[in-house]
């Protein structure tokens, strides 16, 4: 499924960037997400426990920052595989400065496949776009800790 | 045995003791552990309606249910329908009106017809559709199984 | 037989023998086996549908207790052979993926366990390491050169390719005056009985013999399948069908890869080994029929005369192709131009791969995706001359007096009345009157529509059909294939009682009923007095690789055997009495139990001495006969013929007639669909048992409606299946269900012995284009038409937002 | 498709269960009718680890009256509530929107008090409650809360229950004389999970103007939602046509439909408004005495 959006966030285009380069914020933010380790530049290992209501899983992903043009833009891709189905996700996030504010917008896409996909296609989209809405909010509150 | 539990439960007037592991579907309990295989599993999650009962009088997926949860109840199993070497007339009617061909929804069909028409004892043609339509059926389209709980309910009436 | 008692049974809605275990929760199904040391399977199966298979890690699921042992690919890899099948380059179709896997829900690995729950708590713990890899999902992508490939070793994803010439196309189309053209999507859709697949095997090392339960549809050509690919004799696997088979409808057809693979297990683990597919699993890596995409135009005449018929169709087989596809792309050769004189036909014929489940016969077995291209066409062709759809099928029809009449393809048509069947049909929903109302509902902003199938109904396949698949050069240098053959077996006790041994194979047709009806009237008996054993086990039936239920065999070529083997009962118990009447046989009559002299009525003996004889004092015999009393029959059709030179086969043996005749009206501010009225004409030859008709004529209507709004195997661009469950594959329920009025015409069969033709497919052939074709007649104002199922109210909703913007 | 393994305790009061909540956290699912939950677990989609089981907490299973309130049990089965001459009587809109869920031996066993907590965001109960203003009631190691729809629906299946909370009461309003009322909604096949549902109440004055309406939409956003827009064009006025068609556009507009294999995002929307429309009809109608 397609994904997009755009967010605020209250600081410099800088602190913005470093602020989703930063993997302690990461971990904070990123839903559901117990673990997160910087096996490389830009590349991320993580564990994940993702509950829905009763459908509760874990899942062991990895995250990659490719082609990153610092403080304007990166993709990011990663996927995850855990007992309830797999998730992988690849996306544009862009920076660009509008006043003392920094507007963040992403596209990306983002596959699920296994189990969940075959029997919980019914609110798989709006689960997805409600998880990403709730990784942005949480990275405004990051951002604030920053601070 | 760790993490079994001890249910005493009466299925089709038979007290049954046994242990079992809580996480035990009553449909895999009636099936292999007391051998009443008339109950038939079909989709596991609920929707086919093969594997209805009656737990406490009121119809149940025993696919949906665990059989520690059958703990001092009563279930009724299409086994019991029968009585003495006579056909309930409920199972005359899906005779008489060709209301089965393989067969393996049937059970779901005759218990939820057992409810229905009891709670309902003159039902209407379309009261007939929304009751039986909780059981899949792939062989008959429904017409003939409609026709034979209408006649079942006639049946039963003038009695 | 007496004029009396001739038909006392057959012809009548007789109750049916089977009913009487299946009410009270005794009938005999697969999960009702039982047997010592039985261990329980679960399969796990690939989330991908296209991916490498790196490597596979077992050792923590083999720790789990109660586990008793797991087969991998590389175990099946060493132990079996891939399946043939007859394509010219065949894929490496295992029992379970070896090295790649090709669609989701494919088997990788098998675990054996003492519980189904263990079981599956031990497949959490196998460990595969995939590499994903780039997918194919349309079926016309699938055949571009840059698609991604399957199977290496074809090197394209096009299974089977054939092209057809019939007749003269090409002066058919200098003659027509218009050229009407489309393109039609048919979805994949499928049978999903309630009872699903399950497989119990066990292995003995020691003499080599395989002992299978299954619940599939006969024996069939898979028996031998499955040993070639387990690379073992036939006679060394023995198959056991239980009495009872909770649906089937094609499906379970496409079940054998899964007895190869739970034998393997059974070997490996030195287990008897039960595996029962549960519903997911069912969904995701059974089989469907095919979805199809048809180009096809149609040359045609002002007057309405349809000349010729050119298409180009696309059968998508999925991650791989097994017998009987690619069947799919020729099973319906012989009745390719349905029921009208057309002559001059041009074919191309694509078989092909994506990351899809596999197929198999799916009820209808590709005549409902053939005529959902023939007949909307008939229907646009009709708008476009400005002619009545009723008219222009009248015009094209065969008409009553060509039978047997034999259609461009090859085809023997062997009787049929459909101008007379069809014309049953507009009176049933009265015609006229419904377009009155028709015009005066689209006043009102109310979308009413009619749509028509006038359909032929093939029954009874000929094998022969399959090597359509080579060329006529390819198939000189093999041994011609050619077949329809069934067997019974009728024997009757001392005691004059009669058993019959079928091997039919019924998954809730009433073969015991009807057999039983059959066998009453042949000797004038009760049919109380007949018992059957209509079930598989090829150790001791007698069977063929045609011998099972599928193709609505059973009316016409089962009824064959069983009405040929108990007239040879019947002949040799007349030549007993007669012997002991010391009468000519000629002379005597079988009346109510009893042989009599014709004319002289006090020199009789009953069927019981007869019986009695044979089996007691074989002394008394006519000398040179057999003792005991008992007969058989094993006939193949004599118009199951191998493929001539010019592609010309009878790929059927009986062709019945559907005239379907529906009103609907269409909510357009929803895209939902209501049925106004809805006339089901069948022609079905002799009707054997009225009530059982009607139960297999509702059945396929409604198995048909499933498939046209409301069923579909649907999957994502990524090759996910997104109806992995009953909660998103919509299988009709009691509520969906309108009412039918259901009409038939009899015209009897030159080739059964009884008149009588397949019925058991019937309306799944024709019930997915008559809806379409109602629905775009009801939505033609609104500038919509219909080229594609299902007609979800979602999609019937777009559909009109798009004409909608077009017109803006 | 067999569950996993799961620890399994039959609390026998509302104390009991809290405190085996407070023990076992979210590693702990509350087993009511089970209709949802089982499936979920059969598929092995869900895991619990600890299963507490309230089926025998008998004193949640009530239907009464309090001034003009039902108060419902959380442990009431669906089809009592269904069937109760007196929820039929004093919110017959409830009984005829439970009357959607599922088919009879669903309701049989699916309790008012799971269906809410599981908060569907098709759910015909979490629809009709966001409609009725009902209350949740749900009781903790603190002590016990009451929240309106608003606050405890939070988002697809979430509510906002702390991890040892538990739900045991639903206080809802009766419907005064003079009511306008329906439940409709679209879905596939009758009892599959709607695509759109829709809840209207037209409260009317004597001479026929409509005091208060309001219409709830379930099947279109992430929880139940009010179309107060709508409602507000309604307040006040005469309901004509003209009116209804209106308002049905306006509470399209608040839809944040998503799309699934059954609907687009398009079709929802445009369905969001169409059913509202035939919701309005169909209470005007009734209110009326014209069905």
């Amino acid at each position: 499924m397609k994904l997009e959006g755009k967010y605020t966030y209250k600081a410099s285009q800088q602190v913005v960037w470093d602020l989703f380069n930063n993997p302690r914020c990461l971990e904070k933010a990123i839903p559901g997400c117990k673990k997160l380790e910087e096996r490389g530049p830009g590349k991320y290992d993580a564990i994940l426990k993702i509950g829905i209501a009763a459908v509760r899983g874990m899942y062991s992903g990895k995250f990659e920052v490719l082609d990153p043009e610092p403080p304007n833009r990166y993709r990011l891709i990663g996927e995850g595989s855990g007992t309830p189905g797999l998730v992988k996700g690849d996306g544009i996030i862009e920076f660009s400065q509008e006043g003392d504010s920094t507007m963040l917008s992403y596209t990306g896409e983002v596959q699920v496949g296994g189990l969940i996909a075959g029997v919980g296609q019914r609110l798989i989209s709006g689960i997805a776009k409600m998880m990403i809405k709730e990784f942005f909010r949480k990275m405004k509150t990051e951002l604030k800790s920053l601070k | 045995m760790v993490g079994y539990r001890r249910i005493v439960v009466k299925v089709n007037g038979v007290q049954y003791e046994r242990e079992v592991e809580p996480r035990r579907l009553l449909v895999d309990f009636l099936r292999d552990d007391l051998e009443l295989i008339g109950t038939h599993v079909g989709c596991e999650h609920g929707i086919c309606g093969a594997c209805t009962v009656l737990f406490n009088g009121r119809t149940a997926r025993s696919c949906l249910m665990f059989a520690v949860q059958a703990d001092g109840a009563e279930v009724m199993t299409v086994e019991s329908l029968a009585e003495n070497g006579k056909l309930h007339p409920i199972q005359e009617a899906f005779r008489e009106h060709h209301g089965l061909q393989c067969g393996f929804c049937t059970p779901g069909m005759l218990m939820t017809t057992y409810e229905f028409l009891n709670e309902n004892p003159d039902p209407s043609e379309e009261e007939v559709r929304k009751a039986i339509s909780g059981v899949l059926c792939r062989c008959t389209g429904y017409k003939q199984v409609i026709d034979s709980v209408m006649a079942a309910a006639a049946e039963m009436k003038g009695k | 037989m007496s004029n009396e008692d001739k038909g006392k049974w057959v012809g009548k809605g007789m109750k049916r023998k089977e009913d009487l275990r299946l009410l009270i929760g005794r009938g005999n199904f697969m999960d009702d086996i039982r047997l010592p040391n039985m261990k329980h399977a679960a399969i796990l199966r690939s989330p991908y549908p296209h991916a490498w298979i790196r490597g596979m890690d077992v050792s923590e699921a083999e720790k789990l207790p109660g586990v008793r042992g797991i087969l991998t690919g590389e175990d099946v890899e060493k132990m079996s052979k891939p399946f043939s099948v007859g394509v010219p380059v065949p894929p490496k179709y295992y029992a379970c993926a070896v090295d790649k896997v090709r669609f989701v829900g494919e088997p990788v690995a098998v675990v054996v366990a003492d519980d189904r729950y263990i079981a599956e708590d031990a497949l959490d713990l196998i460990k595969v390491d995939y590499e994903p890899l780039p997918v194919v999902m349309d079926i016309e992508e699938a055949t571009q050169p840059d698609s991604p490939i399957l199977h290496d070793n074809i090197g394209s994803n096009i299974y089977s390719h054939r092209l057809f010439k019939y007749g003269n196309p090409e002066k058919a189309y200098e003659e027509a005056d218009l050229v009407v053209k489309g393109k039609f999507l048919f979805p994949k859709y499928g049978s999903t009985p309630i009872e699903t697949y399950a497989v119990i095997a066990s292995y003995n090392p020691y003499n080599e013999e395989f002992v299978i339960y299954n619940n599939y549809q006969g024996p069939f050509v898979t028996h031998f399948l499955v040993a070639l690919a387990l690379g073992i004799p036939e006679n060394k696997m023995r198959w056991i069908v239980p009495t009872d088979i909770g649906g089937g409808f094609g499906t379970k057809t496409g079940m054998y890869p899964y007895i190869a693979l739970i034998a393997l297990a059974a070997k490996k683990t030195g287990m008897t080994v039960k595996w029962l597919e549960d519903r997911r699993e069912h969904l995701l890596a059974s089989s469907t029929g095919t979805d199809r995409v048809t180009y096809m135009e149609a040359a045609v005449k002002k007057d309405g005369t349809i000349l010729a018929l050119k298409d180009k169709a696309i059968d998508n087989t999925g991650g791989y192709i097994r017998p009987p596809e690619p069947g799919c792309a020729y099973r319906s050769t012989g009745n390719h131009t349905g029921a009208y004189q057309i002559k001059d036909l041009d074919r191309e014929v694509l078989v092909v791969g994506t990351n899809k489940c596999l197929t198999a016969p799916n009820r209808g077995y590709t005549c409902q995706e053939l005529y959902f291209s023939v007949e909307r066409l008939v229907d646009m062709a009709a708008t476009e001359l400005g002619l009545d759809p009723a008219e222009i099928r009248f015009k094209n029809f065969i008409q009553p007096g060509q039978f047997p009449y034999t259609t461009a393809t090859g085809g023997l048509y062997d009787a049929g009345n459909y101008p007379k069947a069809f014309q049953m049909a507009l009176d049933i929903i009265d015609y006229k009157k419904m377009r009155e109302e028709q015009q005066k509902a689209r006043k009102e902003s109310k979308y009413i529509g009619i749509g028509f199938a006038t359909v032929v109904d093939p029954s009874v396949t000929n094998i022969a059909y399959v090597t359509l698949a080579l060329t006529p050069e390819q198939r000189a240098k093999e041994r011609p294939k050619s077949g329809s053959g069934e067997s019974v077996i009728v024997k009757m006790d001392p005691l004059g009682k009669v058993h019959v041994i079928a091997s039919t194979n019924p998954q809730g047709q009433g073969h015991e009923t009807v057999i039983s009806q059959i066998v009453a009237d042949e000797l004038g008996i009760h049919p109380d007095d007949v018992t059957v054993s209509d079930v598989v086990d090829t150790h001791d039936r007698v069977y063929s690789i045609t011998t099972g239920s599928y193709s609505s065999r059973f009316a016409s070529v089962g009824t064959n055997a069983v009405v040929y083997a108990t007239r040879k009962v019947k002949e040799r118990m007349t030549k007993i009495a007669a012997h002991l009447l010391e009468a000519n046989p000629n002379d005597l009559e079988l009346k109510k139990g009893k042989f009599y002299v014709k004319g002289s009525p006090d020199r009789s003996i009953s069927i019981r001495h007869v019986a009695g004889t044979a089996h007691w004092n074989q002394a008394a015999l006519p000398e040179g006969m057999d003792a005991g009393l008992y007969a058989s029959s094993f006939l193949s059709m004599p118009t199951s013929k191998p493929v001539d030179d010019l592609d010309r086969v009878d790929s059927s043996n009986t062709y019945g007639f559907v005239a379907e005749a529906i009103v609907l009206e269409v909510d357009i501010e929803t895209g939902e669909v209501k049925f106004l009225k809805w006339a089901s004409v069948h022609d079905s030859g002799t009707v054997l048992n009225p009530m059982l008709l009607e139960g297999q004529v509702m059945g396929s209507c409604i198995h048909a409606l499933g498939g046209t709004l409301y069923e579909e195997f649907a999957y994502d661009e990524n090759g996910q299946c997104l109806t992995a469950s009953f909660q998103d594959y919509l299988v009709p329920t009691a509520m969906e269900v309108p009412k039918i009025d259901i009409g038939h015409v009899e015209t009897a069969s030159p080739l059964t012995a009884l008149g009588s033709k397949g019925a058991g497919e019937s309306s799944s052939m024709s019930v997915p284009v008559a809806i379409g074709n109602a629905i775009a007649d009801a939505l033609s104002p609104l500038g919509v038409t219909i080229d594609e199922l299902p007609l979800s109210p979602n999609k019937i909703w777009h559909l009109i937002q798009e004409a909608r913007a077009k017109k803006d | 498709m067999k569950p996993s393994a799961f620890e399994y305790f039959t609390p026998n009061t509302v104390e009991e269960a809290v405190g085996l909540l407070e023990k076992y956290e979210d590693e702990a699912k509350i087993l009511a009718g089970g209709q949802s939950l089982v499936p979920i677990m059969n598929f092995r989609l869900g895991r619990p680890e600890v299963l507490i089981d309230i089926n025998g907490i008998r004193d949640l299973d009530y239907i009464k009256e309090e001034g003009d309130d039902l108060l419902i049990g959380a442990l009431t089965r669906q089809r009592d509530v269904e069937l109760s001459p007196r929820v039929q009587e004093k919110c017959p809109i409830l009984a005829e929107a439970v009357s959607f869920i599922g088919h009879v031996p669903i309701r049989n066993r699916g309790t008012i008090g799971g269906s809410l907590v599981h908060a569907d965001p098709s759910s015909e109960l979490t629809t009709v409650i966001c409609c009725l203003d009902g209350e949740m009631k749900v009781v903790g190691p603190p002590g016990d809360r009451t929240l309106g729809p608003e606050e405890f629906f939070l988002t697809y299946l979430t509510t906002s229950l702390e991890p040892s909370e538990i739900l045991v009461e639903v206080r809802i309003p009766t419907l005064p004389q003079n009511t306008g009322w329906s439940f409709v909604e679209l879905s596939r096949r009758v009892s599959d999970f709607a695509i759109v549902g829709v809840a209207t109440l037209l409260f009317m004055e004597d001479g026929g103007i409509c005091k208060e309406a309001r219409i709830a939409l379930g099947g279109v956003a992430p929880t139940p939602i009010r179309a107060e827009e709508a409602e507000e064009l309604l307040a006040g006025q005469k309901i004509t046509d003209a009116l209804i068609v209106k308002a049905g556009e306006e509470a399209a507009e608040i839809a944040e439909a998503e799309p699934d294999y059954h609907a687009s995002a398009e079709y929802r929307k445009d369905m969001a408004r169409v059913f509202v429309q035939r919701g309005l009809r169909e209470a005007l109608n009734k209110v009326r005495g014209g069905e």
